[in-house]
């Protein structure tokens, strides 16, 4: 069975979805693998690398599409790329299908099993394909390191001749994978770090990595009523808690935002007025730029100063660290082609949690619920 | 004025505490041994000399007698074997006492006054109940009764009768010195009150049995001492009574047990906690830090196994603080670092990496997991799903198929979160019902201070 | 019976428990097999009774002596064994 | 009097000559400040909050010039600006006068006392006014991140369940100011950082901070003469030392260069066929671009791409931070002008240590010695 | 057979071993102290009950006069100067059993065996230097003589005659008792030896001085009770003797000063070291991390000052975990940052944001300044240029003009550096001799870690 | 002499060493003056020797029993004070 990799027709996406030891690794679980030529470049493997680990590389995108069984890619492939696929094959990326309306639409006319890393369920077992971590460990690491570049003060405290120096304040929003990993990063760097996240049970974790959930406090509570009948409405309580958030953000140096939701618009954290609160020369890393922003005013794959506040809309920051996140990429895909993959034959079992959870498009049909509705609706 | 036996006999007791005095540390025990035997000698010899009247002959041959059977003994006998020896040895040395107290009770060299009547009641008694506890003690140790501990309904009434009648005895004896059936009467009464205070007591907590048993072999010479008049006994016997007691204690405290609990018999029974999960019931064993202490005391090879609970509690300088001191003392100590572990990938990394854990001592998952098995001890702190063995052959749990790092083939697991609660995978670990698992309950950070603690009062 | 003799057992005592403070787990054993040897003083006992007038009292002792020997010898040489492995460790 | 501060003229250039708290520090000696319209703008610091603290702002830089005592600048001044300046009047600056050689002469003739930053002498007394370690600390610092988000690993070492990221290894060349701070921050971003100084004393602060100091061990002597006639010619020695550094370059992700000495052609330090050497995807941050650089491919203020390795030759590091890099400046500033002012008037004593050491031209003739050698000879 | 006052004196000995033992830890310390009054005054009950001959008329008024005296002076004496009131009241109860053996001397109740003349002379002997000596330390501390010691050619001599004529009486009046002259005479030189064993010893030494002619005075009292044969006397004697000798021992301990060499005097001079540089000496004084422990313990606010020796040892981790220990018993600790401490700008901030002391801890130099007036200890670790005081008021120095941590005005700056070098300024520090400086020599990490243990053990 | 009055002699001198083994800096004053008022059980010998026969020894007996008092009475007051005082602390 041949599985393909084409090289990413994206131009910003430095990723590829296989390193040489995948490779081998495919290799060994029955699979001939085939590279368009270059692919990985941008990540810094060559052609000759990959033919060493025993791959070969094929210059013309059909020749290389047209038979394959399971084409691996980084980006959802475009409408070009699916019309060149061949009848029954497995294609997988990062496709976000309840977006990607037309391209879904097209995989289930040719018959073609579209599969997302996106929807690979966060079961424990299915952890090691979970390329949704993976890459967004990367990001929330790269987001502080890029923020911190932008940034025209120190992040530690420090004492010096010429004065003391105080610590960045830096603020992170939505303390998922992204959020924790930009939290441990900033307080590396000696930042005084804070966090909030709608999730209460994430309070633990951000104090796990030593730093401060923002929440509103009992003590705050105004004093009054406190005969019991005072425990506050939902409404009140969480009228405070944005006023709460707004407060640390305009005292913030950089805040960094990462409510990213895959297939939806990402919810707006940041309002342009409360930018407009900020510090001249502080900086919002929106980390959710891909589906929008959390902040308003946020422009995707765009650096923007407003109000003197700097605001990066870098949507793919995973990419910005091409070798690592390929390494890691395309040990995810592996995990996955190795768990479809049974006595060196591809065993697609619809019965499989991981395997359907993670398919919108199988024999014709959509079988990703949401995408379905979206179709019907429109 | 002065005479010369008395202050040898004083001499020889100076012996005997320097020797348990040294006895009491690591680098001069030995030293500490050889003192008290020299003592012994001291003492023997100058009784010889002073009792001009004593049968030199039988005694030349009791000497030789026991010294071939001691020595026979103590060189041969195993080295696991050696508590149930030392068991034996402390039953001779009571029952010794007893006979000596008996001879003097049916031939008294002098008529008998009633303080002396006492003193021999308490003798035999004492002298008795050592001789036949500590050979329940040997049996049960060497295997030729159960180890569990015999328990039966209205245990501890019978022995408290028991007890009350051989007070009724001594009394009646005191008052009455003709009665000599009474007098058999104590004997055959202390030999039961022996065996009852032994038999409900478990194997694993002989040592501290056999240890209080000495404590009673000590008083009983000294009662003997009374009887005879005679200080080295007095002083010897009250001696190795009191230290006995003490050291009972300790031994007890080390155990998280309080004395009482072991007399009044019943204990070694292993804690059985709710789980406080639907199905499967856990039997797991709670050590305190002391406890867990005294095993990496003795263990060479650990492997910490930090989890998302070490997070939580922010202890990553605090396992620092510990694993410096073990690796300080000669052990070898390694991370085990699972890739999930925590919330985030590499959450492990960033705390250790803060508290400044070099680098090569983390080993990942594929490099340390056939380190387990020629590990003494696995350290596990706040992890829970990342060890859990239902992952390799529970195919109903949610986590199987999950590589987890293999503690429980180590040769002991010391499991430390603050409850029974599950982790993230919210499941039950049977791990820590397994037999070489130990749970050391508490907050990680608070936990491994104590353990540091305790670690250097070693 | 003198006073001084219960003022020295009372004082043994004393000093029984004081001279115990801490003692390292691995040493329990060692200890208590130590003092036991040394509580095989009744040994001393034992050679006294010997002399005990009757015949009966004279082979108690006797008996008494071999046990306590036991107690006394035995307990030392194993002391001594113990402590050897333990340095060697 | 009148200070003045003129707006960088510069574009590249984005600190400022003074701040709002040095400005009313000026104003309590005795001062009266004078500031370009919109000087602080790239600091962030508007006119406003000049005005505030009692700076007047002025539109025209002749008007600002022409009768000022003091003028403080970050660049040197531009010809146009000396033209400017009045006679006797006081020109702080960071100035290589071994290199602006018309500059000097300008400033000769013009009769101006030229005083340079970069002439401060290092002694306990002056180090409040050490422009040259406030700057090279945030260097050193700017330097990691700016590097690291060129990277395209990790720095740190991360164990997920996408598998093991080994730590990058990061090589700092020349461990002063700069080096320091550079193996400071390399440390906490989880790197494994190595350093090397010509300057045998640095070892121990290299190691102060947690690094390894790379050296020629004895144990690698080869063994031969050992009889005691072995002692190593210097020669001898070097070439090991060089040999060890190159092997040391070849493996790192990230080599930071700092060895800049002012008003000299910076040292090459990594030659081309070194930089062949290295992995795609590394890094070179070179911290001497000013002078030249230490990378024998370094271009001043380009980002160039050399066999896959990426070298930075960024100039002014220190103005990509402009916030605390004005504040520190200011501050070192302020510290100079304090110790040249005695009873609200100033008081300058060519006996003094630190002011003589810090002017080049001085009523008419230079008073620093290499300068006017330079010149002599051409 | 057992007479009932046996049984009291017994009893009360027992109260004083408890008293002593509760005496020595801090939360039983009052309860000791009322428990050995206790026994004290059954002690007293028990004598004047069984001595039915005694004056029980002089003795009330004797008890009352020296109630009153002892009671007003323990109330009104400061507290300050209660070492000497100590020193007093011992020498009261020396000069006791002197009076005691020499009223048994000169008045026996029995004729006097040579045992009881050599318990006399003893009594007489240990009891009159205990006063004398007593005297004599009272007199230093409260600066009737002068606190330096007194020490002049062939002293060691001259004591050592005295002492071996006072040898040579006591066997002469044990082999013929009616020489009173030769009584007087033990009185007189036993006063006189009293005087020299003490004044070549410094006023800082006291302590240890009194705290051994204590426990001279527990001797006293126990040969005085071999003379009346009394157990109560012997007892509690031989345990006063032998507890205070042990005291004392750990004193010295303390001061990392053998008993020796405070028993055979010409201690207490301060140890001069040479600075090593060209101009200045300096005298320092050079402390043990066991008394820097101890000056830590009495302290309630400390600041820590480190420099670029701090980071060469990597002693970032060591620092947090003293100030973490010190900040749990209830001090405040601060850090003191300098702007140049280190060797590059803000080296100290990465250091010890390594080891995770919080950023609110961390004081710079304008905060901290004033902070060191009302400071009990500041902790200079490794630091040296940036503390000193040359800095300030020495127009030739170098340094001077840089504005410098005043550490030199809290009570005690403990300073810790590996030798007497220069720092990176290459100045000889003058703050090292101070009157309030103390060294404290060793690696940084090293000297923590020692530190550390020692805190935890006082 | 018995010799069990020997006896109890080293024995307490034992019990003495054993007694004490840390004490923490704070309490050595305290500790040192606690026991000093112990070391007043002279007043014991004291009231004993007011029975002496004679004259002199009668009043020799007197004044010791006047300074033993003094040590007594004061030496267990000042060592409450200071006691207390550490308690406040
Ligand atoms: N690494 C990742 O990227 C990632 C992301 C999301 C989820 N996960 C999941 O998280 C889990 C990680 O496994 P794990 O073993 O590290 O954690 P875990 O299974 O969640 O167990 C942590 C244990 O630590 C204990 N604990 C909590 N606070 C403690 C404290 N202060 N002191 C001592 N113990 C404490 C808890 O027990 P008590 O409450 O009884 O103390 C708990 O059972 C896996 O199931 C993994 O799938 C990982
Ligand atoms: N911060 C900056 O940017 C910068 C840059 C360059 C120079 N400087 C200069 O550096 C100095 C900094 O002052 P400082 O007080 O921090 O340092 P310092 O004056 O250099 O003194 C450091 C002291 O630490 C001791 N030491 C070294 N290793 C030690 C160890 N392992 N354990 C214990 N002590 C150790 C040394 O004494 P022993 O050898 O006797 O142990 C030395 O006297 C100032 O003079 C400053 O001007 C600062
Ligand atoms: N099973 C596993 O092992 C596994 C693996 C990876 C992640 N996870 C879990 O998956 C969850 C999502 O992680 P992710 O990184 O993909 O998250 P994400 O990218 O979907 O969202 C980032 C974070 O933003 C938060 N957020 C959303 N709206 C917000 C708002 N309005 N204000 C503030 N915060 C908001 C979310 O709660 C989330 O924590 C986490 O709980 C993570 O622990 C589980
Ligand atoms: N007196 C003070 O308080 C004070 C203040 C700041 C700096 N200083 C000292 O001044 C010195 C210079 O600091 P800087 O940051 O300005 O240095 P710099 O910028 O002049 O040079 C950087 C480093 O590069 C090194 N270097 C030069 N050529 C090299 C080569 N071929 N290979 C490798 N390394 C080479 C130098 O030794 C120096 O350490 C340092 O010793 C520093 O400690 C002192």
């Amino acid at each position: 069975m041949k599985i393909s990799v084409p090289r990413e027709s994206v131009d910003s996406e430095t990723r590829v979805a296989v390193t040489p030891y995948s490779v081998s690794e495919l290799i060994k679980l029955g699979y001939e693998v085939c590279i368009q030529a270059s692919a990985g470049d941008k990540s810094f493997i060559s052609d000759d690398l990959f033919k060493k680990s025993g791959a070969k590389i094929i210059k013309s995108s059909a020749e290389l599409l047209n038979d394959a069984s399971i084409i691996l890619k980084v980006a959802s492939p475009s409408l070009d790329e699916i019309s060149l696929l061949a009848n029954k094959s497995v294609c997988i990326s990062f496709f976000q299908p309840t977006i990607e309306l037309d391209k879904v639409s097209a995989m289930q006319k040719s018959n073609i099993t579209g599969m997302s890393m996106h929807l690979v369920p966060r079961t424990t077992l299915a952890q090691k394909m979970d390329a949704l971590s993976s890459q967004a460990n990367i990001a929330g690491y790269k987001a502080v390191l890029m923020g911190s570049t932008h940034m025209s003060v120190y992040m530690p405290l420090l004492m010096t001749a010429a004065g003391t120096i105080r610590p960045a304040k830096v603020l992170i929003l939505g303390a998922g994978v992204a959020g924790l990993q930009a939290i441990a990063t900033a307080k590396r760097l000696g930042a005084q770090v804070e966090a909030f996240d709608v999730r209460p049970e994430v309070k633990e974790q951000v104090e796990s990595l030593g730093a401060k959930f923002v929440e509103v406090s009992s003590e705050s509570d105004d004093g009054v009523g406190e005969g019991g009948y005072a425990k506050e409405t939902s409404e009140d309580y969480k009228q405070k808690q944005q006023q709460l958030i707004k407060e640390h953000i305009s005292r913030a140096d950089m805040v960094i935002t990462t409510a990213l939701i895959p297939g939806r618009k990402a919810p707006i954290l940041i309002g342009k007025d409360v930018v407009e609160l900020m510090k001249p020369g502080s900086v919002i890393m929106d980390l959710a730029a891909e589906n929008g922003g959390n902040c308003e005013i946020t422009k995707k794959d765009e650096l923007i100063i407003h109000d003197g506040v700097i605001i990066d809309g870098t949507s793919n920051v995973a990419a910005t660290m091409p070798v690592h996140a390929s390494e890691l990429y395309a040990k995810n895909i592996l995990a996955l082609v190795k768990h479809m993959t049974k006595e060196k034959n591809l065993n697609f079992d619809m019965n499989d949690e991981i395997i359907s959870g993670s398919t919108f498009t199988h024999h014709g049909s959509i079988t990703h619920e949401p995408t379905n509705n979206i179709m019907k609706d429109s | 004025m002065i005479n010369l036996d008395s202050i040898l006999y004083v001499l020889s007791s100076i012996l005997f505490i320097i020797g348990i005095k040294r006895l009491s540390h690591p680098k001069t025990a030995r030293s500490g041994n050889f003192i008290a035997s020299l003592g012994m000698l001291i003492a023997i010899i100058t009784t010889l000399v002073s009792n001009s009247t004593v049968n030199l002959e039988l005694i030349a041959i009791g000497i030789i007698i026991g010294s071939v059977i001691g020595a026979f003994f103590a060189i041969r006998v195993e080295m696991t074997q050696m508590p149930q020896m030392v068991a034996i040895f402390n039953g001779f040395g009571g029952i010794a006492s007893a006979l000596i107290a008996a001879a003097e009770f049916l031939n008294p060299s002098e008529p008998l006054l009633s303080f002396s009547l006492a003193t021999i009641s308490l003798s035999v008694f004492v002298g008795t109940l050592t001789f036949t506890g500590s050979f329940i003690a040997f049996g049960k140790l060497q295997g030729f009764i159960s180890g569990q501990p015999i328990v039966f309904f209205g245990q501890q009434f019978l022995n408290a009768i028991i007890g009350i009648s051989i007070l009724g005895l001594s009394i009646y004896i005191v008052l009455d010195p003709e009665q000599i059936n009474i007098f058999y009467l104590i004997i055959a009464a202390s030999a039961i009150i022996g065996i009852g205070l032994t038999i409900p007591i478990g194997g694993a907590d002989m040592p501290v049995v056999i240890s209080l048993l000495n404590s009673y072999s000590g008083i009983a010479a000294s009662s003997t001492g009374f009887v005879l008049n005679n200080n080295a006994l007095i002083i010897s016997g009250a001696l190795v009574g009191a230290s006995g007691l003490i050291l009972t204690n300790i031994m007890c405290k080390g155990m998280n047990r309080s004395l009482a609990n072991v007399i009044f018999g019943a204990v070694g029974l292993e804690q059985t906690t709710d789980s406080g999960s639907e199905t499967k019931q856990i039997n797991i064993k709670s050590y305190s830090t002391e406890e867990a202490a005294m095993i990496f005391d003795a263990a060479e090879k650990i492997i910490v196994v930090p989890g998302y609970g070490l997070a939580v509690a922010q202890a990553q300088h605090a396992v620092r603080e510990v694993a410096e001191f073990l690796a300080k003392n000669g052990k070898t100590v390694l991370y085990a670092i699972h890739p999930v572990a925590g919330r985030m990938p590499g959450h492990m990394n960033v705390l250790l990496a803060e508290a400044n854990i070099p680098y090569d001592q983390l080993k990942d998952l594929d490099e340390v997991n056939n380190e387990f098995e020629d590990c003494d001890v696995a350290l596990v702190l706040g992890a829970n799903d990342v060890v859990n063995p239902a992952a390799r052959h529970d195919s109903s749990s949610p986590i199987y198929g999950m590589p987890i790092l293999d503690v429980d083939k180590s040769r002991t697991v010391i499991i430390n979160k603050r409850t029974m609660n599950t982790g993230f995978a919210g499941v039950q670990n049977e791990l820590f019902g397994y037999d070489n698992s130990i749970m050391v309950f508490g907050d990680a950070k608070e936990m491994l201070q104590k353990l540091l603690k305790d670690l250097k009062e070693l | 019976m003198d006073i001084n003799i219960f003022t020295v057992f009372i004082l043994a005592v004393f000093v029984g428990v004081e001279i115990i403070t801490k003692v390292p787990p691995t040493l329990h054993t060692p200890l208590m097999s130590g003092s036991n040897a040394i509580s095989g003083i009744a040994i001393v006992g034992a050679i006294i009774s010997t002399k005990v007038g009757g015949e009966l009292g004279t082979w108690l002792g006797f008996v008494a002596v071999i046990l306590a020997t036991v107690n006394v010898v035995g307990g030392f040489m194993v002391t001594d064994r113990m402590l050897k492995m333990f340095k060697k460790k």
